[in-house]
C-alpha cells in the first residue's frame, strides 16, 4: 500500500460531470449505504468496493477509479443495480468506467481479464463465432499463462465438449465487416 | 361622483430614495376622480395613519389609494385605518411602490414613471370598489375526531375538557392504536400500556366524549362550523348495554384465527376484544369468521355441506348480550370542527425479495418484535423466534426498510426507526444477557430530547455492534439466517449467521388515508400523507377551514410529537368552537341571476363545492354561491360563459379598467 | 405612456405564490427592468384569456401570467386550469397575428424572488427583440 | 411484470420458434443443445436454427466496445426479424445480450447508429424468449413417461436470466419460480434455497479462476446442505463453472464437493422418456448417473 496524501478536491468536478453525462446516472445521489458492495459477488476481491468506486467518482478521484481493479473485477451480474435504493445503475457505471479506462489507454489493473476479453473478441472477429480451444490457446499465449486450463482440455475433448477445428460460416465475413464498420463509426464519433 | 384620496409613502428612503415622490403626487392630483393627493415619510406610522384619517374627514374622501409597500404587508393595517375614519375598509386599494418598484429598479426616471402607472392603476381600480360587509354564520359547537390512536385520544380529551362535545370515531373494536401494540417507549423505557391505558379509560369516562368504535366516516357535507357527517357503525352483534365484558364468550369461542393485533404471531377468538386492556372492554363478533354466521349464510342457499351451528357464545353469556339482529347502520351527526388523526401502518416488508419477501419465519418486523417482548403478547414476553420457539442469541437489526429507498417508492425518513431499534437492542439485552445485537444502519438519526444519549447507550452499555451499511441479502442456511452486508466504515464485507433478523420497517399512512382525505376534501401527497396548510406556520390546519390534521397521518412522528400535535389540533378546534358565530371573508364570487343560464360550468371548476343549485321564482335552475364555502379564487368567473359570475374585489370591470388605464389610448 | 417603458409588459401575478415571489425579489433586491406593470389576482386561474387578448388589442407589447407551481396552488387546482387555457391561448394568438412569444405563463413560488427577477429580465429582453407593437 | 404476461399470452399460439443456440451450445454445452432440441420436438415445438447467427459478444464485447456489443446481437436480431418468428435462446448470456440490445435500440439514435454498423435497417419488433420460458409455458402439455419422484432439485437461475428486470422482463428478479414450477410438473421436488440468483463468477473463469472457485463453491455447498440431489441450470456458463471444477473445490476447500449439475432440459428429457445417452448425461465432468441410479430414475 503506497503512502497516501490527503485528497485534494477540485472545485469543478469534471470527472463526476463526465461520468454522469456519459452514463446518464445520477451518481451524486449515492448516499453510500453499501448495499451494492454487500451483494457484490466479487467485491471481496476488489481493491475498492463498488460503494467506494461511487464515492471516488463523487469526489472526482479519476486516477484511483480508472486504475482500480474493481472496475475490471465487476462481472456485470447486475445485483447492485437491482437493489440500489437510489436507483443508480451501478453495473452500467462500472462498464462505462472500464471503457473510459481503456479509452485513456490505461494499463488494466486486472490485465488477465482485459486480455481474456480481447482474446475472446479476436476469436469472434476471426470466425464470427467463439472457438473455445482457439480461445484457450490465444488467451494462454497473450496472458503468458501457458498451461492455464490445459489440464482440463483432455477430459473435455474426451467428452467431445471441445472441437479442435473452429467451425466457420458465412457469418464470419459478416462479422469482419461489422467490426470494421464499428471501428469507423467510433472513429467518426470520437 | 366619488372623491379619491391618494397617499404616497416615502418609506424613509426605501421608496423616496429612488422614486421621485413629489412628482408622483403631482401626477396623482391630475388623475380622474382624485380629489386629494399627499405624501408621507412613513404612512404606516401612527402619524401617517392619523394624516390619512384626517384627510378622509376633511376632504370628504370616499375612496383611498395608498401607494407604499406590498399589500401583503400592510393591507389589513390600512383597512383598519380607513375603517376608523368611517369608511368601509374595502374601499381601499394599494399600489406596491416598494417591493415591486423602488427596491428592484435603480433608474429614478423609469421607477418614477412606473410608480405613476401603478398609482393610476390603483386609482382606476378603487373607483370601482364597493362597500363590502363580512357575513356572520352560526356554528355547531361539537367536534369530530377521526382515529382513536394516541393522537386522537389526546385531541378528544383536550377538546372535551375545554367544554365541547366530542365524537371519537375508531374503525377498530378498541381505541389505543399503534401505541397499544408497543411494549416500551424510548428513550425513557416506560411501559407503553401503563401510560396509555389511563388515557383510554379517561376517554371512555369523559362526560363530553361519545366513543364510536368499530365505526368509519363515510361522507362529509357542509363547511366550517357546520359539517354534516355520515358515520357507519359496523354491526358488533353484541348489545353493549347488556354486556358486562365478563369474557365468558371469548374464552368459550371454539374458533381461533390469526390475531391482527399480534400481527399474526398469536391467535384470537372470533368474538373478541383485540387486547386485554381494550376500551371499550366489550367484544365484537367478526362476522366473516363466525361459524354460526357462516351457517346462516349457508341456510339462505343450502348449497354444499351443512356447516356446524355453533352459538356457544350465546350459551355462555350470562346477560344475553349477543344480538344477532344487529346490522350495519349509518348515523348522521353535526359538527363545527373535525380533527383527522388516522395514523399510520408499518411498511409491508414482503416487497423486499432480497430479505426473503416474507418466506423466512425468523425475519420479522420491529412491531412484531414489540409483540414478542410484550408481557401481554403471544409469548408472554418471552422472546422466542417464530420458526422453532428457541431463544435467539444472534440478532441482526436492519434499518431503513421501507424508508430512504426510492426502489420501493419510499424515499422519506420514517424518523422513529433509529430510536426504536436502539430501544430493542437495549431491551433484548435485558431480556437475555447472552443476546448479541448487530445493527445495520445508514445514519443514526437521534434528534430529540435525550435521544442521542439513549442511542449511545445501546452501543456503549449493551454492546450492540453498529455496522454502517445496508444489508443486501438474507438467506436461510440450516437453522441460521445468513446476512450479507458491508461495513462501509472499514470498506469490508460482513457476513453474520443470525438466529433472528428484525427489519426496522418504516411508517406509511393507514389504508384509505387517501379515501378519507377525498371525503373531507383535503389534500394528500404521493405517499397519502395528509398535507397541512403550511408546513411551518400552520402545521395542524388544512386548506379546508374547520378541518385539522394531527399525528402520523401527516408524516412520520414519535409519540411525544403526536401528543403535542393532537393537543395543537385540539387547541385550533377549540378556538374555532369557542366563537359564537363565524365571520366570512366578503371577497367571494356572486351570481347575477338574470344572466345565469344554469350550465354549471362554474360548479365543475369550483375546488370548494361552493356552487349550489338554486331554483328561481320563474322556475329556472341557476347557480348560487355559498359564501361560507367560497374562498374567492375566481375560477368560476373565468369559466362562466355568459359572464354571470363575478368576484368581489377583483371584478372583470376592475381588472379591465386597470389594463385600460395602462394601455388604453 | 412614456417611450422609456417600451416594451410595455403587463404581469398578472397570483396573490399566494407569484405576487409574493415578486415581493421576495424586492426584499432581496433582485433588480430587473422597469418595463413590467404588475396586477394582483387571487389565482392564475382567475385570469380570463379574453383579458389577455384585450391587453394586446389595447397595445401591450407582452403579457406575463405567473402562478403557483403545479400542485402547489393555494386553491389546490386553479393553476391546472390556467395551464390548459393558456396553452390554447398561445396558439390562438399566433392565429390572431400576435407572435406567441409575446405571451408567457410561468410558475413562481413565494420563495423564488431570484427566479422571478430572471424571468422578467429574460422576457423583457425577448420582448425588446420582438419590438414594440404598433397597433393601427 | 407486464412484458412477461404479454409474452406468455402470445406463446399460447406459438409453437414455432427461430432458434439461436449460441457458441457454447455448439461446443462445451452440446448436451444443452441436444436435450433442448429433443424435448422441444417431443412437446411439439419446432425450432428453426438461424443459418448465419454470430456470437453475441458476451461480456467481452460490452466490457470493451459498446457499439460492437450492440452490433453483434443486432446482426442476429435482424435475421430473426426477417424470419418473423419469436426467437428461442437457450444460453442465458446470449439471451441477456439480445435483450440488452433490444432495450438500447428503443433509443432512436442508437437504432440508427447500430443499423449503420450492421449495414441493415433494424427494428425492435422481435420477441426474444429464454428456452426456459418457452418450455415452462403452462399451455404446453408434457407427455411424461417417468415422474421424477423423490428427486430434490436446486433450481439455479443465475444472474442473466432475471436481471435487470426492466430489460429481461422475465419472472421475479429475487425469487424466480419458473424452473421450480416446471420441476414440480415433472414431480421432482424444487427445494427453496437462497442463492438461486446469485452469481457463479461468470466470465472470469480464465482470468481469475480463484473467484469462480469461491463463488461456485458457495452455491454448490449451500445446495448440498439444503438437501439437493442436483442443481438444474439454464445457462452454459453457469453449468461450466459449477460442473467442471468440483474436484478443484474439494481440493481447495477441504470438504468433499460433489453435486451433479444438469441442464433443466436434460431433467425434462428424462421425464419425457429419453435415455441418458440421448441426453448426453455422460458428458458432465461431475457424473450424475450414480445419483440418478440411486434414485431409480434410470
Amino acid at each position: 500500500m503506497p503512502e497516501q496524501s490527503a485528497i485534494v478536491l477540485e472545485p469543478a468536478n469534471d470527472f463526476l460531470f463526465f461520468v454522469q453525462s456519459h452514463t446518464g446516472e445520477n451518481i451524486a445521489s449515492c448516499y453510500q449505504c453499501g448495499k451494492c458492495s454487500a451483494g457484490c459477488p466479487t467485491a471481496y476481491a476488489m481493491d475498492l468496493t463498488p460503494r467506494q468506486v461511487m464515492r471516488g467518482v463523487q469526489l472526482g478521484l479519476k486516477d484511483e477509479i480508472l486504475d482500480s481493479s474493481a472496475i475490471w473485477l465487476c462481472v456485470s451480474c447486475q445485483t447492485c443495480s437491482l437493489r440500489c435504493p437510489r436507483e443508480i445503475d451501478i453495473a452500467k457505471v462500472m462498464e462505462s468506467l472500464r471503457l473510459f479506462s481503456q479509452a485513456e489507454g490505461r494499463p488494466p489493473a486486472q490485465r488477465e481479464i482485459a486480455v481474456f476479453h480481447s482474446a475472446f473478441l479476436r476469436q469472434v472477429r476471426l470466425f464470427g463465432r467463439l472457438h473455445e480451444v482457439g480461445l484457450t490457446i490465444t488467451y494462454n499465449l497473450l496472458s503468458m499463462h501457458f498451461f492455464n486450463n490445459i489440464k482440463r482440455l483432455p477430459g473435455m475433448l474426451a467428452r467431445g465438449k471441445l472441437k479442435l477445428m473452429p467451425q466457420t460460416m458465412k457469418g464470419a465475413s459478416e462479422v469482419k465487416q461489422i467490426a470494421t464498420r464499428v471501428k469507423e463509426l467510433e472513429r467518426k464519433s470520437s | 361622483m366619488s372623491r379619491i384620496g391618494v397617499f404616497i409613502c416615502h418609506c424613509g428612503t426605501n421608496i423616496g430614495g429612488v422614486v421621485n415622490v413629489p412628482q408622483v403626487v403631482e401626477a396623482a392630483k391630475r388623475m380622474p376622480l382624485v380629489a386629494y393627493a399627499d405624501e408621507n415619510k412613513y404612512t404606516c406610522s401612527e402619524v401617517g395613519q392619523a394624516s390619512i384619517r384626517d384627510a378622509i374627514k376633511e376632504q370628504r374622501l370616499d375612496r383611498v389609494v395608498i401607494a407604499s409597500c406590498s399589500p401583503r404587508m400592510h393591507e389589513n393595517t390600512f383597512r383598519r385605518t380607513v375603517a376608523t375614519a368611517g369608511l368601509n375598509p374595502y374601499l381601499l386599494e394599494m399600489a406596491n411602490l416598494r417591493e415591486h418598484c423602488s427596491w428592484v429598479h435603480s433608474d429614478s426616471k423609469d421607477a418614477t414613471a412606473k410608480a405613476i402607472d401603478l398609482v393610476r392603476m390603483a386609482v382606476a381600480k378603487v373607483a370601482r370598489h364597493e362597500s363590502l360587509f363580512p357575513k356572520q354564520v352560526g356554528l355547531t359547537k361539537r367536534a369530530l375526531v377521526i382515529g382513536g390512536g394516541i393522537t386522537g385520544i389526546q385531541a378528544a380529551l383536550d377538546i372535551a375538557s375545554a367544554g365541547h362535545e366530542v365524537v371519537l370515531v375508531e374503525k377498530e373494536p378498541s381505541i389505543g392504536g399503534r401505541m397499544a401494540q408497543l411494549d416500551k417507549t424510548f428513550p425513557t423505557l416506560d411501559c407503553s400500556a401503563c401510560i396509555l391505558t389511563p388515557k383510554m379509560v379517561d376517554v371512555s369516562q369523559h362526560p363530553n366524549i361519545t366513543l364510536l368504535t368499530y365505526s368509519e366516516v363515510k361522507e362529509v357535507r357542509g363547511f366550517v362550523g357546520n359539517f354534516e357527517v355520515d358515520i357507519l357503525k359496523k354491526a358488533k352483534m353484541v348489545d353493549y348495554v347488556k354486556c358486562t365484558g365478563c369474557g365468558n364468550c371469548w374464552q368459550a369461542c371454539p374458533e381461533r384465527i390469526p390475531s391482527e393485533f399480534d400481527l399474526g404471531l398469536g391467535r384470537r377468538s372470533v368474538i373478541y376484544i383485540p387486547f386485554a386492556q381494550a376500551v371499550p372492554n366489550k367484544p365484537v363478533i367478526d362476522i366473516a369468521n363466525c361459524r354460526y354466521e357462516r351457517y346462516l349464510k349457508w341456510k339462505e342457499t343450502e348449497e354444499g355441506p351443512e356447516p356446524p351451528q355453533c352459538r356457544i357464545c350465546e350459551g355462555v353469556c350470562p346477560t344475553e348480550a349477543i344480538d344477532r339482529s344487529q346490522r350495519d347502520e349509518i348515523v348522521t351527526e353535526k359538527f363545527g370542527a373535525i380533527v383527522v388523526a388516522t395514523g399510520f401502518k408499518t411498511f409491508d416488508y414482503s416487497v423486499y425479495g432480497e430479505y426473503g419477501g416474507g418466506r423466512y419465519p425468523d425475519v420479522i418486523s420491529s412491531l412484531q418484535l414489540e409483540r414478542l417482548m410484550s408481557a401481554a403478547g403471544p409469548t408472554e414476553g418471552e422472546v422466542l423466534r417464530p420458526s422453532d420457539g428457541v431463544h435467539p442469541k444472534n440478532v441482526v437489526f436492519i434499518q431503513c426498510v421501507g424508508s430512504r429507498d426510492d426502489k420501493v417508492g419510499r424515499p422519506y425518513c420514517s424518523k422513529v426507526c433509529c430510536m426504536y431499534t436502539a430501544k430493542h437492542a437495549v431491551m433484548l439485552k435485558e431480556h437475555d444477557p447472552e443476546v448479541q445485537c448487530y445493527v445495520f444502519y445508514i445514519d443514526v438519526r437521534a434528534g430529540g430530547k435525550d435521544f442521542e444519549e439513549f442511542a449511545r447507550r445501546a452501543q456503549d452499555e449493551t454492546g450492540a455492534v453498529y455496522l454502517r451499511g445496508r444489508v443486501s441479502q438474507i438467506y436461510q442456511e440450516g437453522k441460521k439466517l445468513k446476512v450479507l452486508g458491508e461495513d462501509s466504515l472499514m470498506g469490508r464485507l460482513v457476513e453474520i449467521d443470525a438466529d433472528l433478523v428484525v427489519l426496522a420497517t418504516g411508517m406509511e399512512p393507514s389504508d384509505n388515508a387517501d379515501v378519507i382525505a377525498q371525503t373531507l376534501n383535503i389534500s394528500y401527497n404521493t405517499y397519502n400523507f395528509l398535507i397541512e396548510a403550511h408546513p411551518k406556520l400552520r402545521p395542524v390546519e388544512t386548506q379546508t377551514d374547520g378541518i385539522f390534521v394531527a399525528g402520523t397521518c401527516v408524516g412520520p412522528r414519535d409519540i411525544p410529537d403526536c401528543v403535542a400535535h393532537g393537543g395543537a389540533a385540539a387547541a385550533k378546534a377549540v378556538v374555532l368552537l369557542s366563537q359564537d358565530s363565524l365571520t366570512t371573508d366578503p371577497l367571494t364570487s356572486f351570481v347575477d341571476p338574470m344572466k345565469c343560464v344554469g350550465c354549471f360550468a362554474c360548479k365543475e371548476v369550483c375546488p370548494f363545492n361552493a356552487i349550489e343549485e338554486q331554483i328561481t321564482r320563474d322556475g329556472r335552475t341557476i347557480s348560487s354561491v355559498n359564501e361560507s364555502l367560497c374562498k374567492g379564487c375566481g375560477l368560476c368567473v373565468v369559466a362562466c360563459r355568459p359572464g354571470a359570475i363575478n368576484l368581489r374585489g377583483f371584478t372583470n370591470q376592475q381588472l379591465l379598467s386597470e389594463v385600460l388605464t395602462l394601455v388604453g389610448r | 405612456m412614456s417611450a422609456d417603458n417600451e416594451p410595455l409588459i403587463i404581469g398578472f401575478l397570483c396573490n399566494w405564490c407569484s405576487y409574493a415571489g415578486a415581493d421576495m425579489a424586492g426584499t432581496s433586491r433582485q433588480a430587473y427592468p422597469a418595463n413590467i406593470r404588475i396586477m394582483r389576482v387571487p389565482c392564475s386561474g382567475r385570469v380570463d384569456p379574453l383579458l389577455i387578448v384585450k391587453c394586446f388589442e389595447e397595445g401591450a407589447d407582452a403579457v406575463l401570467v405567473a402562478g403557483c407551481h403545479p400542485g402547489d396552488c393555494h386553491y389546490s387546482e386553479g393553476n391546472y386550469y390556467s395551464r390548459r387555457r393558456f396553452a390554447l391561448l398561445r396558439e390562438l394568438l399566433d392565429f390572431m397575428g400576435i407572435e406567441k412569444e409575446r405571451f408567457r405563463i410561468e410558475w413562481v413560488s413565494a420563495s423564488e424572488g431570484k427566479r422571478f427577477a430572471k424571468i422578467v429580465s429574460d422576457f423583457t429582453e425577448d420582448a425588446t427583440k420582438l419590438g414594440s407593437r404598433k397597433v393601427s | 411484470m407486464a412484458p412477461v404476461e404479454s409474452n406468455v399470452a402470445k406463446s399460447i399460439a406459438e409453437r414455432v420458434y427461430s432458434y439461436y443456440p449460441g457458441c457454447s451450445l455448439h461446443a462445451t454445452a452440446a448436451e444443452y443443445d441436444v436435450s433442448a432440441r429433443l424435448v422441444c420436438q417431443k412437446v411439439g415445438i419446432e425450432l428453426r436454427e438461424l443459418e448465419d447467427w454470430v456470437c453475441c459478444g458476451a461480456s467481452a464485447a460490452h466490457s470493451t466496445d459498446h457499439l460492437l456489443s450492440l452490433a453483434l446481437p443486432a446482426h442476429t436480431l435482424k435475421q430473426a426479424e426477417e424470419k418473423g418468428l419469436p426467437l428461442a435462446v437457450p444460453c442465458a448470456m446470449c439471451f441477456s445480450r439480445l435483450k440488452f440490445t433490444l432495450h438500447e435500440l428503443e433509443n432512436k439514435d442508437t437504432l440508427d447508429l447500430v443499423s449503420r454498423a450492421i449495414g441493415k435497417e433494424l427494428s425492435t419488433a422481435v420477441t426474444v424468449k429464454p428456452m426456459l420460458q418457452v418450455l415452462a409455458d403452462e399451455n404446453i402439455s408434457l407427455p411424461i413417461a417417468k415422474l421424477l419422484i423423490g428427486l430434490k432439485v436446486a433450481c439455479y437461475y443465475g444472474c442473466l436470466l432475471v436481471r435487470p428486470p426492466e430489460v429481461v422482463g422475465f419472472d421475479d428478479a429475487e425469487n424466480p419460480q419458473t424452473m421450480d414450477r416446471l420441476m414440480e410438473r415433472l414431480a421432482a421436488e424444487a427445494i427453496d434455497w437462497g442463492l438461486k440468483t446469485a452469481c457463479c463468477g461468470a466470465g472470469v473463469a480464465f482470468a481469475r479462476f480463484d473467484i469462480v472457485l469461491k463463488l461456485s463453491h458457495r452455491l454448490i455447498s449451500l445446495a448440498q446442505r439444503s438437501g439437493a440431489d442436483c442443481i438444474a441450470v439454464a445457462c452454459p456458463m453457469c453449468h461450466a463453472n459449477l460442473d467442471m471444477y468440483q474436484k478443484d473445490m474439494t481440493a481447495k476447500f477441504g470438504q468433499k464437493t460433489e453435486l451433479p449439475v444438469l441442464y433443466f432440459t436434460q431433467l425434462m428429457g428424462l421425464a419425457l422418456g429419453f435415455s441418458p445417452k440421448e441426453l448426453l448425461l455422460d458428458k458432465h465432468l461431475t457424473d450424475p448417473l450414480p445419483m440418478l441410479r440411486k434414485k431409480k430414475l434410470i
